[in-house]
Order: C-alpha cells, then sequence, then structure tokens
C-alpha cells in the first residue's frame, strides 16, 4: 500500500514536470463570483485579466493559465476544496485569490502539504502568513492603516479624545485595536469603544451617541459596500461634521466605487489607506485609464483590483525568472523580498523575512472635485511594514 | 436630567423614524398573511422594486423626489397584481413549506434580477434640498428627512387605518381576515379582494422602500438581508393586524435605538432576544388572532 | 348511585365576555345511548371540546369513571378510555385506510413510542386494526389512501379510529354529517351495533337519527343546559319545540 | 406511500403492512455508487465527502420536515453547533475523531431537546421566525465569542489525528472520503430504523393531522421534541465531519442561509422520502460544481427558478417525477 502510494507520488511528479515543459505555467485563482461578495471577485478578476493581457508578451514563449474557481463567500471548506481539486486534479503550481481570512487559513495545511506558493490578493488579518511558509501577501492587514492613522490622529491639533465605532466581527477588532494602540501611544485618551452589530440596518442611533459624548475624533471601521454608505449618511444626516467631531478610518468606509452614490457626505473625512482610484501616479493613471478602456468609462478599479494586480505582477516575477520552471522553493525565495515600484499604489514590497506586504499607506481627503467626491491622498507614510508582527512576535518554532 | 432627557428624546424620534419605514414596508405582509395566511418570504422584493422604481427614475427621467414615491407606489402595486394572479394564486391552498419554497425562489430569482439590470452597487438618492440637513428644534437639531419620514409617515398610517376602518372595502378586508368562509358566503368576492390587498400591501411596501432608501441602501441583496427584520415585525405584531406590526415596529426601533444608545454591548442579541421572548409569551403575536 | 361512565360538575368556559358553556351539570350513565341536542351556536362542539381536553374550562369539573380529569391533557384522557369523532373528518389523508387505523391501535397497545424496532414486529396490532376493518365492513379498502376512499366510507375510518382506541366512552360528533341519506344507513347500523359496554354520547343535528338512537337526550341552548330527558318527553315538551323543533316546524 | 400500497397488492393487506420495512434492493444503489469514485475520480474525492456530509445533514432535516411535517429556516444551528464542537476540540489539541462526532452529536443534540421543547408548541410562521431567530442568536454569539471560535476569521489550527489511529487525513481526501462514507452508512441504518419503528410512523400521522393524533392519545409534543432532538444530533454529526474532514469551521456553517440551501436541496430530491437527501443534495451539489464555474454571477437565478418550478409542476422533487414516471408506464401495460 505504502509502495503503492509513493509510485503514484512520483507517477505525479512526473505529469507536473511534463505539463511544465508545456511551457504552460498553471495558476489556479480562488475568490468569490457568486453569492454576495461576487463584486469584490469581479473586481479581482478583472484585474487579472487586464494584467494578463498587457503582460503576456513579457514572459513568452511561456504561457499562464489561470484556473478561476468560485468560493461563493467567507466558507472555508469550499475555498479548501477547492483548492485541494486545483492542486490535486488541475495541478497546479501557484495558487493566489483568497478574499476571506477564514479561506485562506483553511488552505494552509494543504500549501503546506503539497507545497505550492501561494499569493494572498486580498484577505487581511495578520496572523495568516504565518500559517505556512508556502505564503505570501500582496494586499493589506488591518493594522498596516489603523494603527498610523491612531498616531497621525493624535498628533493633530485639539485632537485629545477619540471615540471607535466598528463593525462587531474579526477586521472590526483589530481595526479598532489597532486604532486605539496608536492613538494612545500618541498620547490621546480613547474614551469608548462601541462595537456595532453586523447586521445594524440603522447607524443614526450610534452615531446619536457619538453626538451626545463630544468627542474630538470618531474612528470608524465597517466592511466596504452599502454598510459603509449607510453609517456615512446617518453622519451626515445627524451633523457631526458641524458638531467639530472629526471623522476618520480606514478606506473601507469611502470605498472608491461607492463614491458616487454618496451624495451629501462631508468633505474632509480623513482615511488611511494603500490605494485610491484618485491618485495622482503615473502608474496609476495609467493602470485606472487602461481599466476604464476594458470595462467602461463607468467602472472603477478598487483596492481589491489593485491587490489583485500585483499579486500577478509577484506571479509574473516568478515565472520569468524561472523561465516557466516553477520550484517551490526558488518561488518562495524568488518572492521574499520581491519589490514593485511600479504598483498603481506606489511602491510594494513582500517582506523577505515575514512574507507579508510592505507599502505606503495615503492620508487621504475626502474632497469634492468637479462636483465628484475623491479620496485625495495629502501625506503619505512610506514603507509600512504590518505593526501587528512588531507587538505579538511570533513563537520560537 | 437635561442629559437624561435628550437622551431619551433621541431614542424616541431616531426609533421612530425607524420603525416607520419597517412599519409601511411590513404592514402590507401582515395584513396579506392574515388574509390568505400565505407565508411571503420574498415581501423584501417589493420593497427593493420601490426603492429602484424610486431611485431610477430620479436618476434617469429627472422625476423630483415626491413623485418619484407616488410611481413607486403605484409601479409596484401594479406588478404585484400581475404576480398574485399569475403566480400566488395558485398557491393559496398549498402547505406552508410549499409557499416558503416558492418565495424563496422569487426573492432569489429577483435579487439575480436586480444585479442583472442595476448592477451590483447600491443606487444614490437624490434628495431635494429642502429635505438635507437638520431642523432645530427646542435648541437641538433634528435631521430633516427622519423628519419629514414620521411626518410622511403618520400621515400614511392615517390613511391606511381610515381606509380599513371607514371604507366598504376596508370592512370587507377586515370581514375576510375575520372568517373567510363567512365572508364569501355574504357574497365578498375574495379572490378579488385578495388581489386588491396584495396589491395595496406591495405597494405600500414599495413606498416603504423608496422613503427607505436614504437609510436603507437599495441593493440586490436587499430582500433578504431585511427580510429578517419584516418577518418579526409580522410575527410580533400578529398576522392580519394593522396594529399589531405598528406596536412591534416601534418596540423593534426604539427598543433598538435605545439598547444601541444605552447599552450598546449587547448588541444584536436585543432583538433576538425580545423576539423569542415576546413569541414564547404571545406566539400570535401581540394583536393576532389564534 | 352507580359511578357515571362521564360526569360534568359545574362547567363554565367564557372567551371574554363570551359564555360559551354555562353551569353544565351532566352525567352519563354506563353503557348509555345519549343524545345532545340543541340548535346551531348552542355550544355542543364546545362542550365536547371541553369534555376531551382541547379546551380548558374556566371552572368546573369533569370525571371519568368517577375520576378528576379536568387537569388531563387530551392525551391522558384518551388513556383513560374517552375516544371521540369529528364532525369534520380528521384523518390522515396521505397514509391508507389501514395504516390510519393501525396508528390508533399501536398507540392504544402502547407500542407506538417503540424507536428501535420495525413496525412489522407488532403484527398484533395490524391485525387488530384489520379486524376492526373488517367488522366495519371496510377491509376492502384497507390500502387505499383515505383521500381515495368515497366520503360515506372516510366517515366509516373516523369511528374506526375512536374504536380502535377500545373506549370507555364514546363521544360521536355528528357521525352522519355530509353523507347523502342513503348511505347514512351504513354508518347508523355501525353505531347501533356498538358494544354495550361503551357509554355513548351522540351530537346530532339530525332528530330522525336521535331518535332512532338515543335512549336520553339532553338539550343545549346557549352553553346551558335546558332540559333532560326521554326522547318522549324531549318531544313533547314544550319549551324545546320552541327553542329548537319549533325551527322544524316552521321550516 | 402510494406505489408500496400497489406492490403489496397480491399479498394480504396486514402483510403489506408488516413487511413494509423490507429493504428494497434499490435501496442499496446510492451505496453502490458511493464506492467506485473512490478509485475512478479520486481527485474529486473532497467534492464527494462534501455531499456525503450534506446528505447527511439533509437527511436529518427529512426527518423532522418530511416525517414530522416541522418546516424550519434553523436547521443549520445544530450543524453549525456540531462542527464548532468538533472543531473547537480539535483544535485545542483534541483531535481524536470518533470521539469528536460523539462530543459534536451531544452538543447539538442537546441544544436540540431544550430549544425543541421551548419553541414546538408554536407553529406557523411563529415557529418558522423561533427557528430563524435562534440560528441568528447562535451565529452572533459564536461571531462574538473569538476567544473560542475565533469569530469571522474562522476557527483555525484544526489537526486531526488519524482515523482510527490509524489512516491519516490526506490532500486527496480519501480518508476523509470513507471516512463520511461510514457514517453516513451508519447514519443511514439508523434513520431507516426509526422511519419504519412505530415512533417513525407515528411521525408521520402528526405531519399528516395533529388534531387527530391528539385525539388518538398521541403525546404529540413529546414524539416532536424527541425527533427534533435526533435531527439535530445527526446535523450536528454532519457539522462535526465537516469540521473534521476539512479542518476548517467558520460563521458560514450556522447561518440562515444553509439552512435555506439544505432546504433547497432536500426539496429537490423529494421530502419525507427518506432518499430524497440522497438525490437532491448530489444533483444540486453538482449542478452548482459546474454551473457556477459557467456563470457563477447568476447561479441564485436558477436555483430560484429551480424551486419555482419545483413547487408549480414537481412537487415531489426528483423522485416524485420518477415516481409518476413509473406510474405512468405500470398503467399503460395491460
Amino acid at each position: 500500500m505504502r509502495l503503492f502510494r509513493i509510485a503514484t507520488l512520483a507517477l505525479t511528479a512526473i505529469v507536473s514536470a511534463t505539463a511544465a515543459d508545456a511551457q504552460t505555467v498553471r495558476v489556479g485563482f480562488v475568490t468569490s463570483l457568486s453569492g454576495p461578495s461576487a463584486s469584490i471577485g469581479d473586481l479581482m478578476d478583472k484585474a487579472v485579466r487586464l494584467y494578463i493581457e498587457q503582460n503576456a508578451a513579457s514572459i513568452a514563449p511561456v504561457r499562464v493559465e489561470i484556473i478561476r474557481r468560485d468560493d461563493t463567500g467567507p466558507n472555508p471548506e469550499v475555498a479548501r476544496r477547492l483548492t485541494q481539486e486545483l492542486i490535486t486534479r488541475e495541478r497546479v503550481q501557484l495558487l493566489t485569490g483568497y478574499i476571506y481570512t477564514p479561506n485562506a487559513m483553511a488552505v494552509a495545511p494543504l500549501i503546506n502539504e503539497a507545497r505550492i506558493p501561494t499569493i494572498i490578493m486580498n484577505a487581511g488579518t495578520s496572523a495568516i502568513v504565518r500559517q505556512s511558509q508556502m505564503f505570501a501577501r500582496v494586499s493589506f492587514t488591518m493594522w498596516q492603516s489603523a494603527y498610523p492613522l491612531g498616531q497621525w490622529t493624535a498628533r493633530q491639533q485639539g485632537v485629545r479624545r477619540s471615540y471607535t465605532l466598528v463593525a462587531d466581527y474579526a477586521p472590526g477588532h483589530d481595526s479598532e485595536q489597532a486604532f486605539i494602540r496608536g492613538f494612545t501611544e500618541g498620547g490621546g485618551q480613547n474614551v469608548a469603544a462601541v462595537r456595532m452589530p453586523m447586521n445594524t440596518v440603522d447607524f443614526a442611533p450610534f452615531l446619536q451617541r457619538v453626538r451626545d459624548e463630544r468627542p474630538d475624533a470618531l474612528f470608524i471601521f465597517v466592511p466596504a459596500g452599502v454598510v459603509a454608505r449607510g453609517i456615512m449618511k446617518a453622519y451626515a444626516d445627524l451633523g457631526l461634521a458641524q458638531a467639530g467631531i472629526r471623522l476618520v478610518g480606514q478606506g473601507d468606509i469611502t470605498p472608491d466605487e461607492e463614491l458616487p452614490n454618496m451624495t451629501d457626505v462631508p468633505e474632509g473625512i480623513i482615511t488611511m489607506h494603500h490605494y485610491s482610484a484618485d491618485a495622482d501616479r503615473p502608474a496609476n493613471r495609467a493602470f485606472v485609464e487602461a481599466w476604464r478602456r476594458a470595462y467602461g468609462a463607468n467602472s472603477t478599479p478598487s483596492f481589491y483590483s489593485v491587490g489583485a494586480w500585483d499579486a500577478m505582477a509577484a506571479i509574473f516575477h516568478v515565472i520569468r525568472e524561472q523561465r516557466g520552471q516553477i520550484d517551490p522553493a526558488r518561488t518562495m525565495e524568488l518572492l521574499r523580498g520581491w519589490e514593485n515600484p511600479n504598483s498603481p499604489r506606489g511602491m510594494v514590497r513582500i517582506d523577505r523575512e515575514t512574507r507579508d506586504v510592505v507599502q505606503n499607506e495615503y492620508l487621504r481627503r475626502l474632497e469634492r472635485v468637479d462636483g465628484r467626491l475623491v479620496n485625495r491622498e495629502i501625506e503619505t507614510i512610506p514603507m509600512v511594514s504590518d505593526p501587528w508582527v512588531r507587538f505579538n512576535p511570533a513563537p520560537p518554532r | 436630567m437635561d442629559q437624561a432627557l435628550a437622551i431619551a428624546v433621541s431614542i424616541l424620534f431616531l426609533g421612530t423614524a425607524y420603525a416607520m419605514i419597517l412599519y409601511i414596508i411590513s404592514v402590507g405582509l401582515s395584513v396579506t398573511m392574515g388574509l390568505m395566511g400565505f407565508q411571503n418570504l420574498a415581501h423584501g422584493v417589493f420593497a427593493m422594486a420601490g426603492g429602484y422604481v424610486c431611485t431610477r427614475t430620479m436618476a434617469e427621467f429627472g422625476v423630483p423626489f415626491l413623485p418619484s414615491l407616488v410611481l413607486a407606489f403605484v409601479v409596484v402595486a401594479a406588478i404585484s397584481v400581475a404576480f398574485e394572479r399569475l403566480l400566488y394564486a395558485r398557491l393559496y391552498g398549498a402547505g406552508e413549506l410549499e409557499q416558503v419554497l416558492f418565495t424563496i425562489g422569487l426573492a432569489f430569482m429577483a435579487i439575480a434580477a436586480a444585479k442583472f439590470m442595476f448592477g451590483p452597487i447600491s443606487q444614490r438618492v437624490d434628495l431635494p434640498d429642502y429635505l438635507k440637513g437638520q431642523i432645530e428644534f427646542m435648541g437641538r437639531g433634528f435631521p430633516t428627512y427622519r423628519v419629514f419620514l414620521i411626518v410622511v409617515g403618520v400621515a400614511i398610517i392615517a390613511a391606511l387605518w381610515l381606509a380599513i376602518e371607514r371604507t366598504t372595502f376596508g370592512a370587507q378586508v377586515r370581514a375576510a381576515v375575520d372568517n373567510r368562509r363567512m365572508a364569501e358566503s355574504l357574497g365578498i368576492n375574495t379572490g378579488r379582494l385578495f388581489t386588491l390587498t396584495f396589491a395595496l400591501g406591495s405597494g405600500l411596501a414599495g413606498l416603504g422602500g423608496a422613503l427607505g432608501a436614504d437609510i436603507l441602501p437599495v441593493d440586490p441583496g436587499y430582500p433578504l438581508r431585511h427580510l429578517v427584520y419584516f418577518l418579526i415585525v409580522v410575527a410580533v405584531g400578529g398576522l392580519g393586524s394593522l396594529r399589531g406590526p405598528f406596536v412591534a415596529a416601534l418596540l423593534l426601533g426604539i427598543g433598538d435605538s435605545a439598547c444601541t444608545i444605552l447599552v450598546p454591548q449587547i448588541g444584536a442579541f436585543f432583538v433576538y432576544a425580545v423576539t423569542l421572548g415576546l413569541l414564547l409569551w404571545r406566539p400570535q403575536g401581540l394583536f393576532g388572532r389564534m | 348511585m352507580t359511578t357515571a361512565a362521564l360526569e360534568v360538575q359545574g362547567l363554565n368556559k367564557n372567551f371574554g365576555a363570551l359564555v360559551v358553556a354555562n353551569a353544565i351539570d351532566f352525567r352519563l350513565e354506563p353503557g348509555a345511548r345519549h343524545a345532545l341536542i340543541g340548535p346551531n351556536g348552542a355550544g355542543k362542539t364546545t362542550f365536547v371540546n371541553l369534555l376531551t381536553g382541547r379546551l380548558q374550562p374556566t371552572s368546573g369539573r369533569i370525571l371519568l369513571g368517577g375520576d378528576d380529569i379536568t387537569a388531563l391533557s387530551q392525551e391522558q384522557r384518551v388513556k383513560r378510555g374517552l375516544g371521540r369523532t369529528f364532525q369534520i373528518n380528521q384523518l390522515f389523508k396521505g397514509l391508507s385506510v389501514l395504516e390510519n387505523v393501525t396508528l390508533a391501535v399501536g398507540e392504544r397497545a402502547g407500542v407506538a413510542g417503540d424507536m428501535f424496532r420495525v413496525a412489522g414486529t407488532h403484527r398484533g396490532v395490524v391485525e387488530e386494526a384489520y379486524g376492526l376493518l373488517e367488522r366495519l365492513g371496510i377491509a376492502d379498502d384497507a390500502l387505499k389512501l383515505v383521500r381515495e376512499v368515497p366520503y360515506g366510507r372516510q366517515r366509516l375510518v373516523e369511528i374506526a379510529l375512536a374504536l380502535a382506541l377500545n373506549p370507555k366512552v364514546l363521544l360521536l360528533d355528528e357521525p352522519a354529517a355530509g353523507v347523502p341519506q342513503g348511505e347514512s344507513k351504513v354508518i347508523l347500523d355501525v353505531v347501533a351495533a356498538l358494544s354495550p359496554d361503551i357509554a355513548m354520547l351522540i351530537i346530532e343535528h339530525d332528530m330522525d337519527i336521535v331518535f332512532r338512537i338515543a335512549k336520553r337526550i339532553t338539550v343545549l341552548v346557549q352553553g346551558a343546559v335546558l332540559i333532560e330527558g326521554t326522547p318522549q318527553e324531549i318531544a313533547a315538551d314544550r319549551q324545546v319545540r320552541e327553542v329548537y323543533l319549533g325551527e322544524r316546524d316552521h321550516g | 406511500m402510494a406505489p408500496h400500497a400497489r406492490d403489496a397488492a397480491r399479498t394480504s393487506p396486514v402483510d403489506s403492512l408488516v413487511t413494509r420495512h423490507r429493504l428494497r434492493p434499490l435501496e442499496l444503489l446510492p451505496w453502490v455508487l458511493v464506492i467506485p469514485p473512490y478509485w475512478l475520480f479520486d481527485t474529486y474525492l473532497p467534492l464527494g465527502s462534501e455531499i456525503l456530509i450534506m446528505v447527511l445533514f439533509a437527511l436529518s432535516l427529512d426527518l423532522i420536515l418530511g416525517y414530522a411535517g416541522i418546516v424550519t429556516l434553523g436547521h443549520a444551528a445544530f450543524f453549525g453547533l456540531g462542527a464548532y464542537t468538533a472543531g473547537i476540540l480539535a483544535a485545542n489539541g483534541w483531535g481524536e475523531p470518533i470521539s469528536g462526532l460523539a462530543a459534536a452529536a451531544a452538543v447539538a443534540g442537546a441544544t436540540g431537546y431544550v430549544t425543541g421543547r421551548i419553541i414546538l408548541r408554536a407553529h406557523g410562521l411563529t415557529l418558522l421566525m423561533m427557528t430563524l431567530v435562534i440560528v441568528l442568536a447562535l451565529n452572533e454569539a459564536a461571531n462574538r465569542m473569538g476567544w473560542l471560535t475565533g469569530g469571522a476569521d474562522g476557527l483555525s489550527g484544526i489537526e486531526m489525528w488519524p482515523l482510527l489511529g490509524l489512516f491519516r487525513f490526506d490532500l486527496y481526501g480519501r480518508t476523509g472520503y470513507v471516512y463520511a462514507a461510514a457514517v453516513l452508512f451508519v447514519a443511514w441504518i439508523f434513520v431507516r430504523r426509526i422511519v419504519h419503528s412505530p415512533f417513525g410512523r407515528s411521525l408521520t400521522g402528526i405531519r399528516e393531522n395533529v388534531t387527530r393524533m391528539h385525539a388518538i392519545g398521541v403525546p404529540v409534543r413529546t414524539r416532536q421534541v424527541t425527533i427534533y432532538a435526533i435531527a439535530a444530533v445527526l446535523a450536528g454529526i454532519a457539522g462535526g465531519l465537516l469540521a473534521q474532514t476539512t479542518q476548517s469551521v467558520a460563521l458560514t456553517v450556522m447561518t440562515f442561509e444553509r439552512s435555506g440551501a439544505i432546504l433547497i436541496m432536500l426539496v429537490l430530491g423529494g421530502v419525507g422520502r427518506l432518499y430524497g437527501a440522497f438525490v437532491g443534495v448530489p444533483a444540486y451539489m453538482i449542478a452548482q460544481d459546474n454551473l457556477a464555474r459557467l456563470d457563477p454571477v447568476y447561479w441564485y437565478f436558477w436555483v430560484g427558478l429551480m424551486l419555482v418550478v419545483v413547487v408549480l409542476f414537481a412537487r415531489g422533487g426528483i423522485l416524485g417525477i420518477v415516481d409518476r414516471a413509473r406510474d405512468l408506464v405500470v398503467r399503460r401495460r395491460p
């Protein structure tokens, strides 16, 4: 029996070697294409296709084949099964995608066992990359933006008391802790940390409470999308801005794609994020232009798209360097320390030690330009690595 | 003391505004469920449709806000007649399970259709200037739109209750809810009555969806996202009642804001606990009959 | 005085201000053939529901074979020998006639809670059910689904379900209701042939049936007992003729 | 029901009822079909395991929905409790699979018993809402107890010990497949026995007519609570299996959506037939696996359409259609 298994494995190795000889690199791409988060998967998928279209020539004669799978949302069992199938049936050499943390966590044992380098496009919980030596991440972490935002807020004149309002789930908890840590380390005092149930429909009572409390700054985190719009609306309705309460948050509360529908939201909201579609960098202008040419003038890429874009850039890099012969160890070596100075988000790097993303965080101000709301970058905090790692050193192996 | 009063006013004001939306959307569900004994889990679709009618007619045809609300009512009521005659009517005698499945199926299809037609992103609502900002009253600011919601809500409720209590149509509806067989034997055409009631209820849901679009953003996920709240209002209020869902909506709206403002740690459990408790205490709902 | 098969003392039931049972005193003797009559809305079905435990009385006592059963649940009353039929069929329409009766027999025999042996192990139960069908002359329909059986025969299944419980007291709620005149005879024959050990209370509208079967009659009007007596006494009573039989004379 | 009655017309009525429980050869078909994929489609084994697990889940739902006639939108609560129980045990150093399943069954069953006692006095919309609210509340509890469940990040660090101390859970999912199949097989024998027991028959009576069941002396609530708890046990085992074979648990194990999905799969196969689960679940999941790949965005449209069509034209689901087709053929023959 054991012999049989060894024989199968050997055969498998030969088969995959032959596949590589054909100069096609097979990449498994797991994201959500149906269900409530289908639009996120769509933003990622469009970026993947656009990248390949633009850069296919750069790896010729090697070709890259993307095998897409739909994990339907935060369903780790589905993501795991699809990944398993991608590895065993489709014989992929690289994996990428993964919007949700539980999905990424669930595939860690698989990629460990099969030794498949996996580049996370989105999932943002700090601890993920520690789950497997085969993970690298090009997206972001909650701490990466919320912590420096806390520090920055503490430095502002007249801001001494902050109030945090986050969606009551793991990413929200991360953001809350990161912001409060940054803010209190900077000398501020957080007066209340309120968590809002995920099914909250009317946010006004939460904001009314904030108004009555009169903090100097209000930090909000909710998942991007309909919820973000609802809470921004309530912020505007209750006149918190007029009451002198400054709103700060991560990019999720003013997502680029929702901005056209956020009417009446007051200018001046400060957000910290690694990407805005309106950023005035040549690489970004080219990216957005190409995007609109391909997908229509009304279509706007978002940070999801940029995560996918840079994941593809990293994948193309390892393919180019190995001339299409993907070796897991060598691939991970290539990913460690990989840099892309020409990302739409500016410089981005995969840390040599942690395999996690290091990138600029941009402080943006919500402004009305030609009658339309944009997140204008006003300050850059260069090359931020995940602060969480510093506060939570990995246990010795 | 002043502080406590201010908090109480906030709770009542915000809770009532929210309750108005919930009630206007849900009352139709209560009446049709009571009248026809139909488990309709697709009711949110009509509210979503109202939201789309309102936002799209404003965006594409420049219809002003108030007329677009009327349009939402009329268009959704008209669509619902087709639904009722062609689809729902076939299942009046059917079992609970069939009705549940059928209406979930409709909701799924509506979600996909909405996504296909309007895209995945929520709709923008351009309120007229006179509804923006805040109204100063007794030295406090109140969001104008929520004041408007309460005023319009009260007007609609008054009109609705008058219609049901004072008109022949209303009398027929009440008779049919009480005892369908009896009503039929008195020569009331219950089939037509169902259709009209259904249209009225769905139209109101459409209107509620449109009125609420600024607070509950309209997007394809709408029908399922808010379904639980609509159902809670109906179940807690009691089937076939006008007053029941109103009390339930107020309880839910005000209770939820009170909980949020006073003890946010309890979070979502408040709604669940209250619902379970009330249903255990009165399985037929606050104002439902056995 | 012998112990009554079923006795009711000062039974009251109100729904809010509406009084549906008003100080009812009533005795059903062992082996009785007793009829309960009264105009529409007199509270006959309510009375039956109070007896069986579907409704709880506001006050008063119900005794079965001398034991107070007022606080007992429907199930417990059935277990003590109180069986009933319904005015409108309450059958398991999607099951066969034999299965219908087998369910009742199995329940009475106390095997129905058995979870780990297949139903076939209890062959005696099925045989008893089939025997009952033979006795009532509906064995031919044993394997038909109830909903495929004509209404008149469904009424017999209704009675079979009650008999399967070996009741000491049987409440028959309009056993021939809804059955065409020609077929009702079969049902009445069955009723007439019931064991004399069973005390029977028949709730009826149809005076022919009442006078054919009942040895005693109680008249219920507006939730209260108007009068009780032999058929002759009732037929002769002026009050009864006014409130009840009167309708027929004029109709 | 009808086909049995017809088959038996030749024997005596009593015999036909007494022998109803006998195994018909066709009933073994699922078990024959389970075997070949192990060798033939070995890269599909993870999907296979998931199908087997969902069949078990649907089977448990059939007990309360199809047999006892209780319509619930909260059955995923028990699935989720089972998944979290097995998962939390394994993530905290107890990775033994079988005892993990037993724990999952116990937790889910106890919850089923308690909630059943509380809510089963209601019916209609009220009952529906209570089942719904319970699953929502449990989901929220799991979300907020991040220290135990991992919250929205999912439960990570599940490490399973080899099954029976011998078989490691492997990359291809072979062990998981055999394990799931074996558990389902045992559960099937158990469920089949219950369905054909006097107890099971009395459940059918409750579904068909509660009023009459009361009138023939059936302790209706007790029976309903019993079967509700049994179904909860089986759902808990299914959830535990999912956690163990996929070594992951997330909040989505315990949602209204999952309750709805399993209901849809069961209805697609056919309710109250014992084998509806075996037909509906694979049909749905294989269709989803294929269709969703072609046109994932509008998958929900097709699911919705399927539901509407089943309710309007094919109430017995796929098995109902098969029955009717067979009736047609049988009747045509002289």
